[in-house]
């Protein structure tokens, strides 16, 4: 009998339908079990039934929850209570707004733990040091805005394994953290596990974090574990179509590689399908897929797949295409290139964040910008595209100098540099569809008439490969996939030469990342110069012909993509690329 | 001030009869109310503090009549333009010194000097200086020219008399209390002069409080706060009476008159204004607007006692006939404006029911209400306003019904009533004044610009334990307190 | 650069304002606040002298009411000194203000400041009174309603804050006044009257009724807006995350809850003193409550300029205290947040 | 609403017209007594909200749009502007409401027109700083950004991205405003510097009424019933668009 067993989970919403169907694994002491799936596909609902809990709207129907033999589904309130936290903990997503803003940190570390204050304090101090924080009194006296994220993640982690329960949730951890905490915070997670005989859920979308930390992988999709099997064999084999095209999505920091997203969108909770859930995007559907919804079939002990064609599919081979690199050369001495930077210094207030900047970008270029979080990416992008005081330098677009401040270019300089946020779901008006958003540069610089402008629409509905019909949508209507294509969409609108993209993909599911790279790559073979901001190293490899790498403000590396990625000079450079995690590893 | 901590001990208020005890009136004051009485205007709270603090040589008697005061006697010369008054021997003042000759004249010349005194008026044919102080308790008053009626002018609430040296901040009188306390607007204290001449009270010491409006006075009362309060709304009078509240009707002097200016159109046309006195529904008013406690009135100020009613038929509602004059006048589509500060009980009903009636008669009158002070920066400019008058024709003709008098809203300017007037002061037999005043009341009817639809009744309410309070003519019920007692 | 830098703030900054600039050091920001105030200040006071100026009728015609003849009210408007010029009225006063003089009453010829200082202490203590008890229980109905979301009490409740906000203040009162003062009970005395050398406090039972309607606007206000904060941090995560630590509903309720719910609160709270500051005229004229309220109704139809002035001072410093007490509070909020 | 527009034609007597003695009891044809003049208690009942019911929306839906302006304005532009707006907004606020309105009345007279102004103006400030609190963080919104990198110009901004939303906090305002423009109105009603009688009026019947409670409950009950209907329908109607609008916002 497994420490962990989870037998026929089923969640739905007070309606009825279904958010986690039939759910069914086991867990030993000390492993770790990754959940891998796109958005939505059920993974926290699934993590958050461990402590027998669901989200308002939704209740466990059906299923146990077996830890070391208690059901925990069937516990009374009392017991729950006691249950929660002490034997099963959860680690949230964003620990931002899961720790109390009021509250010091001592005081909730403490409140997870019984027993007289000499010991608590004691284990306090003890789990501060396990996670590597500091657990001085100052610290204990802090209170979350005080802290970074990584520290409030390490926080929230020590809040979970302080009490030594038996298994740990752990909901996304990192997806919000820059690679070298997400690393650090990994090594944490899988040391824990180890040291304290803790299982652990890790619940992520990005298949190279769970290859890094997982022994075993489930990954879900429309609310079904699909696939399940040692993260090993899983990641070499992959037996569920779903699962292959989750890893070709994932781009690869070592080489240039096409990126395949997966057509279509996430089913929803409400959608029904008679057959196999994944039949519609999936590439080697067959008529019998969507009839008959198929079964979990197991490979090998311990690998199982949910598909009819399981058992061919791990046989095919995986098609990883390298992507051409673009042909851009360094810009021939004597040629302007489309957007000079010199010696750019910004700064908030009394304080500079950004300490001589230079770069250039000729036509089709792309250029990443990467660096640790807070190192001035987008206080940089910001200065270049006018939001933002510059203390110092030059910017020149097209040759001519551009004004620090927007409002003081003039309206063709504004058109031709376009910046792209990295909040899809901030980025649109949400009180405007989509048409008119895509519209409004085009009455702004180009005075088109309103069926001139709906035809404009559309055609750059199409380049964004955004079905025509939903200019209508409002973008609440849409993912934020969509929601960022149509942003580009809109950029495009203005016909900039150069494109500013802020981290456009790191709110974004893999796939859906994917999907937008690719994009990125058609506009720069259009001959576009690009700003690429990123801290993921992976998705500069596949898109930047040059990179310069931030760190605290100066640029302590620039040149070509495969010179740095491949030879870095700079040790920060080097220690970004050695956190930097590869799905490839695993298998 | 000092703040002390602890509320001052409070007489024991149940002290058993035998003549003390609290009584506490309720009264709407304003925070320039003062005590001393030669005061620019005279308010029901000022009204009430002088009535208790001070005394006059002639006075009111409750039914209308006219008594000596502080004076014994008055007798003229044979031409009427030399008065020798005769003081009550004995009279003591709130300083303790005696009343006499040397207050009289100092009140008389203070009350005729007294910058912004506007009642002076009422005393034009006295000379600021021609009193002479014939001994302690005599004086001789020498006019300006004969006067009639002097006892009668005397009487005029207004004129208190007050001891020699008093200032504006420190008053010296001679009525029934004395003042421990007051904070206009607040409340007074006062309390019992035992050495008063006159009917004592029954109890020991008179609170009053000022008050804002009059709703928080009969809250007041019903809340038990209060023992007393004068001239509550007559719509409120049985609701009260059923909620175990004493109210003490009187027949009353107060007049609310509509006055027409009688010097510009519309109203300068007779037929206009006999039109509007024949849209009144004179029964209606009194039962509606009044509550029942009002009797049709005729057009003209009222008589007292003394005289008896001249020779004119009672109006009465005559659309008909009003609307014939209208159109007669030209003036059939009528639209006016009435104004009121509704300061008084009955005002905007009278209003409002006057306005609704004039309507049948296809007269468009739109009630305006606004407050005192925008009421008074147009006072005498108003075409039409509803005015009010508490004194016997008599006193009513220089105030009210000639040329300059300060309170003639119609701007009455009728020769013949002007002279008829003049032979009513200058003579000094009553008969013949009563004749007058009959005269006078009729081309008030006739001709006059002001609409009296009503006379209405005083009335003030008390708590059951409050015994002895009289009716009173001229709205003073609740403040005379001659034998009243509590508890 | 530094046109250039001016150029950017003012163009591409619009939020980095100049009050942010000024207001960099604390005393600095102290300083401005003050200046601000002082400058609302002097605008309201301003523009009530000329408003009262422009309402028809003055204190002389009022002092001298129906029997003013045009000679009277020449003679009395000179000696109260109507007759200068607005200007040298207005700068007499101010004057007189800065140095700490408020003037003395037309009507009554006291002292402004002795007028006031009676009042004043009688107002505040109503204020306060209401203020005390608005708070406390607002959050506790707050509480109850957001805990029991939807529960009959939850919905008895917004049915009933409904109906109280739809009557203003006079209509509660005058309601109360027959409920419990007239009519049908005998409890409190409808009226307040505080005799003028008396404290307040020493008469809790006249303040029970102006209290209780103060309170009662005041409450269904201010715990409606309580009720929908806690309902937001009841949803929210780090309470959700609180749940799967295991915590007790008390404790999650009153560790974890209130302190945040409490955040968005604080300014409205510190809105409706003012509100309840303002609202003060009203009920004291509704209870005959000796008050600044009724100083300034009766000052009002008296035209007594220095004491409208001054009670309006009064009143505007305190309501823009409140106010501006809610936008630091809100702005240090949001500061936090950042 | 409906019922306070059509209630005039449906009232059985002639609401200014006295008909009765002063707080007749229910009877024969006056099915809720009369009042202190002695005129049909449910005719002036149904007349009353007449005048109420269009000046309270207009009041209301004036003092949002010119608040909402201010608030906008203000929030968008920030820095002097910001300040001048708001400490006008706060003299506004401080000057009492009393005053403004006794001023206001007595120089131009009760005219209905005057009486909106007049409770406009007076809920402006309010409105204007929760709008203006609402509108702040948008200017930290990517589309307002982007709107101002691309030199959309001020007027299209702030029609096109602020006012659609800060459409939900306006709508709540609205119910609100409207609740107090009633309140407002029926107060100044009530100190009788609103409609003038003979007019039926909801507030000016309470505070004739007032004083006959005991005898004629209904007098004053029947009106501040209707208060309490006609805002709280009011209310309702704004709140429900509220939600309505809030749905398209979905987590936007
Ligand atoms: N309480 C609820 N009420 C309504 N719908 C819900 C509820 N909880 C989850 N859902 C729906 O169920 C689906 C799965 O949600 P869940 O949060 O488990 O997904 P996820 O895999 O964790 O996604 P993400 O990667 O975005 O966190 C989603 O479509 C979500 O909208
Ligand atoms: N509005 C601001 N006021 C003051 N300091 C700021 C502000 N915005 C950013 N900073 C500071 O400037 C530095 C650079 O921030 P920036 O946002 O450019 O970093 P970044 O590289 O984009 O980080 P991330 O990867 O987290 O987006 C950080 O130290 C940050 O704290
Ligand atoms: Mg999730
Ligand atoms: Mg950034």
């Amino acid at each position: 009998m497994s420490a962990i067993e989870v037998r026929g989970l089923t969640i739905a919403l007070r309606d009825g339908s279904p958010i986690v169907k039939d759910a069914t694994f086991d867990l030993e002491p000390g492993q770790v079990l990754g959940v891998v799936g796109e958005s939505g596909s059920g993974k926290s609902t699934m993590s958050l039934a461990m402590l027998g809990y669901a989200r308002h709207g939704a209740r466990i129907t059906a299923g146990q929850v077996l830890i070391d033999g208690t059901d925990v589904l069937a516990l009374g309130p009392r017991a729950l209570r006691r249950h929660r936290g002490n034997v099963v903990a959860y680690v949230p997503q964003d620990p931002a707004t899961a720790l109390n803003p009021a509250l010091r940190i001592g005081v909730q570390l403490a409140e997870v733990l019984e027993g007289d204050a000499k010991e608590v304090d004691a284990r306090i101090r003890e789990v501060l040091g396990a996670v590597g924080l500091p657990s001085d009194d100052a610290f204990l006296h802090r209170r979350p805005r005080e802290l970074s994220g990584g520290q409030q993640q390490r926080v929230a982690l020590a809040m979970a394994v302080a009490p030594r329960p038996r298994l740990t949730v752990l909901d996304e951890p990192t997806t919000g953290l820059d690679v070298t905490t997400q690393a650090r915070v990994l090594a944490l997670v899988a040391r824990l596990c180890a040291d304290n005989q803790m299982a652990a859920i890790y619940v992520s979308h990005d298949l190279a974090v769970i290859g890094e930390v997982a022994d075993r992988v489930a990954v879900m999709y429309g609310g079904m574990i699909v696939e399940a099997g040692p993260t090993k064999q899983v990641v070499a084999r992959p037996a569920h179509p779903y699962t292959r095209a989750l890893l070709a999505a994932v781009p690869s920091a070592r080489e240039r590689m096409r990126l395949t997203s997966i057509p279509g969108r996430a089913p929803g909770v409400q959608d029904t399908h008679p057959g196999c859930v994944f039949a519609p995007r999936c590439a080697f559907a067959t008529d019998e897929c969507t009839t008959g919804a198929p079964s979990l079939i197991e490979l090998v002990p311990g690998h199982s797949a949910r598909c009819l064609r399981a058992e061919e599919l791990p046989e095919r081979p995986r098609q990883s295409a390298t992507a051409p690199a673009s042909a851009v050369q360094e810009a021939a001495p004597g040629d302007t290139p489309l957007l000079r930077v010199r010696d750019l210094a910004a700064g908030y207030r009394d304080r500079q964040v950004l300490f001589d900047v230079s770069f250039d970008v000729v036509e089709g270029e792309c250029l990443a910008v990467v660096g640790e979080s807070g190192s001035g990416k987008t206080t940089m992008s910001r200065s270049l595209i006018g939001l933002q005081e510059r203390w110092g330098g030059t910017v020149e677009l097209g040759g001519t100098p551009l004004a620090p401040a927007a409002a003081r270019r003039d309206p063709d300089q504004r058109r031709s540099m376009q910046y792209i946020f990295q909040n899809p779901y901030g980025s649109l008006n949400p009180r405007a569809t989509v048409g008119d958003c895509v519209a409004e540069p085009l009455r702004h610089f180009f005075a088109l008439g309103a069926k001139a402008a709906r035809a404009r629409v559309a055609e750059l509905l199409e380049r964004v490969e955004l079905p025509g019909h939903l200019a209508s949508r409002y973008p609440a209507e849409l993912s934020g996939g969509q929601r960022q294509r149509v942003a580009i969409a809109r950029a495009l609108g203005c016909a900039p030469t150069v494109l500013i993209c802020d981290e456009v993909t790191s709110a974004l599911d893999v796939s859906v990342q994917a999907a937008i790279v690719e994009l990125l790559r058609g506009l720069l073979n259009d001959g576009l110069g690009m700003v690429f901001v990123t801290h993921n190293l992976a998705v500069v490899r596949s898109l930047a012909d040059s990179v310069i790498v931030l760190s605290e403000g100066h640029v302590v590396e620039h040149g070509g993509t495969d010179t740095v990625l491949t030879e870095p000079r700079h040790a920060y450079t080097k220690a970004l690329l050695a956190d930097t995690l590869e799905v490839s590893a695993a298998g | 001030a000092t703040v002390s901590c602890s509320p001052p001990a409070e007489p024991t208020a149940s002290t058993p009869g035998g003549g003390s005890g609290t009584l506490t009136l309720g009264v709407v004051g304003s925070t320039k109310d003062m005590l001393y009485p030669y005061a620019p205007q005279q308010t029901i709270s000022e009204d009430a503090l002088w009535q208790n603090t001070l005394d006059q040589l002639t006075a009111y008697a409750p039914d209308g009549s006219i008594t000596y005061a502080l004076a014994e006697s008055m007798t003229p010369n044979k031409s009427l333009d030399v008065w020798t008054v005769k003081l009550r021997p004995g009279v003591k003042l709130h300083s303790g010194k005696t009343f006499g000759a040397d207050d009289v004249i100092f009140s008389v010349k203070s009350l005729l000097t007294e910058e912004g005194y506007p009642f002076a008026s009422n005393l034009d044919f006295v000379k600021p200086d021609g009193q002479k102080k014939i001994d302690d308790l005599t004086v001789e008053f020498h006019l300006k020219r004969p006067f009639g009626p002097f006892a009668a002018a005397w009487a005029y609430s207004a004129f208190k008399m007050i001891g020699a040296g008093s200032t504006k901040d420190k008053v010296d009188g001679t009525g029934p209390f004395t003042v421990k306390s007051f904070s206009p607007g607040a409340q007074a204290v006062l309390e019992r002069f035992d050495a008063y001449w006159g009917t004592k009270p029954g109890f020991s010491t008179l609170n009053v409080h000022f008050f804002q409006d009059q709703t928080a006075i009969t809250n007041a009362l019903r809340g038990g706060q209060i023992n007393v309060a004068p001239s509550v709304p007559f719509s409120d009078a049985k609701a009260l009476e059923s909620a175990g509240v004493k109210v003490l009707k009187s027949d009353s002097m107060n007049v609310l008159s509509l006055d027409m200016r009688t010097d510009i159109p519309p109203f300068n046309d007779n037929r206009v204004r006999e039109a509007m006195k024949l849209i009144a529904d004179r029964e209606q008013i009194a039962s509606n607007a009044f509550g029942g406690f009002a009797k049709p009135a005729n057009d003209y100020n009222g008589a007292s006692a003394s005289c008896p009613a001249p020779d004119v038929p009672q109006r009465a509602q005559d659309l008909a006939r009003a609307k014939a004059l209208l159109a007669e006048a030209g003036k059939s589509d009528l639209k006016v404006e009435l104004v009121t500060d509704g300061a008084f009980p009955g005002m905007m009903e009278l209003a409002q029911l006057f306005a609704q009636q004039a309507g049948e008669a296809g007269v468009t009158v739109t009630v305006r209400k606004m407050d005192v002070a925008t009421l008074l920066n147009k006072w005498l400019e108003w075409p039409f306003i509803i005015n009010i008058t508490s004194s016997p024709m008599i006193n009513a003709i220089t105030d009210h019904l000639l040329p300059n008098g300060g309170n003639n809203a119609a701007h009455f300017d009728d020769p013949e009533f002007k002279k008829i007037a003049g032979d009513l002061f200058a003579s000094g037999d009553v008969g013949r004044q009563c004749g007058d005043i009959q005269k006078l009341q009729k081309i008030q009817w006739e001709r006059g610009g002001n609409l009296i639809a009503v006379t209405s009744q005083d009335l003030t309410i008390h708590t059951a334990n409050v015994r002895g309070l009289q009716p009173d003519l001229f709205g003073r019920s609740a403040f005379r307190y001659g034998g009243v007692s509590v508890g | 650069m530094v046109a250039e830098l001016t150029g950017a703030t003012r163009s591409a900054g619009p939020r980095r304002s100049l009050t942010r600039r000024r207001s960099a050091t604390v005393p600095g920001r102290i300083g401005w606040i003050v200046a601000q105030a002082i400058a609302m200040l002097f605008v309201v006071t301003t523009l009530v002298f000329f408003a009262t100026q422009a309402m028809p009728g003055d204190v002389a015609k009022v002092m001298l009411g129906m029997s003013a003849t045009p000679e009277r009210v020449e003679a009395l408007r000179h000696q109260l000194g109507l007759d200068r010029s607005l200007l040298s009225q207005y700068w007499h006063w101010l004057s007189g203000v800065l140095s700490g003089d408020l003037g003395t009453s037309l009507a009554s010829g006291r002292p402004v400041s002795q007028l006031l200082g009676e009042r004043l202490v009688n107002s505040a203590t109503l204020s306060l009174f209401a203020v005390v008890l608005i708070l406390p229980l607002s959050l506790l109905i707050g509480i109850l309603a957001a805990q029991f979301k939807d529960s009959l009490f939850d919905r008895t409740f917004l049915w009933s804050s409904m109906v109280a906000n739809a009557l203003a203040d006079f209509v509660v009162g005058t309601l109360l006044v027959a409920l419990f003062g007239t009519t049908v009970f005998h409890w409190f005395p409808p009226v307040s009257l505080i005799p003028a050398e008396h404290m307040p406090w020493w008469h809790p039972q006249a303040l029970v009724l102006p209290v209780a309607t103060l309170v009662i606007g005041g409450v269904m206000y201010l715990s409606r807006l309580i009720r929908v904060s806690f309902i937001d941090v009841l949803n929210s995560e780090y309470v959700e995350m609180a749940r799967l630590k295991g915590l007790g509903s008390a404790r999650i309720l009153l560790t974890h809850a209130l302190p945040n719910a409490l955040a968005p609160a604080v300014p409205a709270a510190s809105l409706v003193a003012a509100f309840t500051v303002g609202g003060v005229v009203v009920v004291e004229y509704l209870f005959g409550y000796p008050g600044i309220g009724g100083l300034l109704i009766d000052s009002i139809s008296n035209r007594d300029l220095p004491v409208i002035q001054a009670v309006v001072l009064v009143i505007a410093a305190v309501y823009y205290f409140f106010n501006l007490l809610a936008d630091l509070l809100h702005t240090g909020k949001s500061g936090e947040r950042r | 609403m409906a019922f306070a527009l059509a209630g005039p034609l449906l009232a059985p007597h002639d609401p200014a017209k006295s008909i009765a003695l002063p707080y007749a009891t229910p009877g024969d044809g006056l099915p809720l007594g009369a009042d202190q003049l002695g005129r049909d208690v449910l005719s002036r009942v149904l007349a009353g909200g007449f005048h109420l019911a269009w000046m309270a929306p207009v009041a209301a839906i004036a003092a949002v749009a010119l608040g909402a302006l201010v608030g906008i304005a203000a929030a968008f532009y920030g820095g002097i502007t910001d300040t001048v707006l708001m400490r006008v907004m706060d003299v506004l606020l401080a000057f009492p409401a009393l005053l403004f309105t006794l001023l206001f009345v007595s120089v131009i007279g009760p005219k209905p027109w005057l009486l909106v102004v007049l409770t406009a103006i007076g809920m402006t400030p309010g409105v204007a700083r929760v709008i203006r609190g609402a509108a702040r963080p948008l200017n930290d919104r990517e589309y307002v950004m982007w709107s101002r990198t691309v030199g959309i110009p001020a007027r299209t901004i702030l029609a096109r991205c602020f006012l659609p939303n800060v459409s939900s906090p306006l709508l709540v305002e609205l119910g609100m405003r409207l609740m107090w423009s009633i309140g407002i109105l029926a107060a100044i009603s009530f100190l009788g510097y609103g409609i003038q009688p003979p007019a039926a009026d909801w507030g000016l019947m309470i505070s004739e009424n007032r004083t006959g409670l005991q005898n004629m409950p209904w007098a004053v009950l029947a009106p501040v019933a209707c208060i309490v209907l006609f805002t709280i329908g009011g209310n309702l109607i704004a709140e429900g668009s509220a939600r309505v609008i809030a749905r398209t916002e979905g987590r936007g």
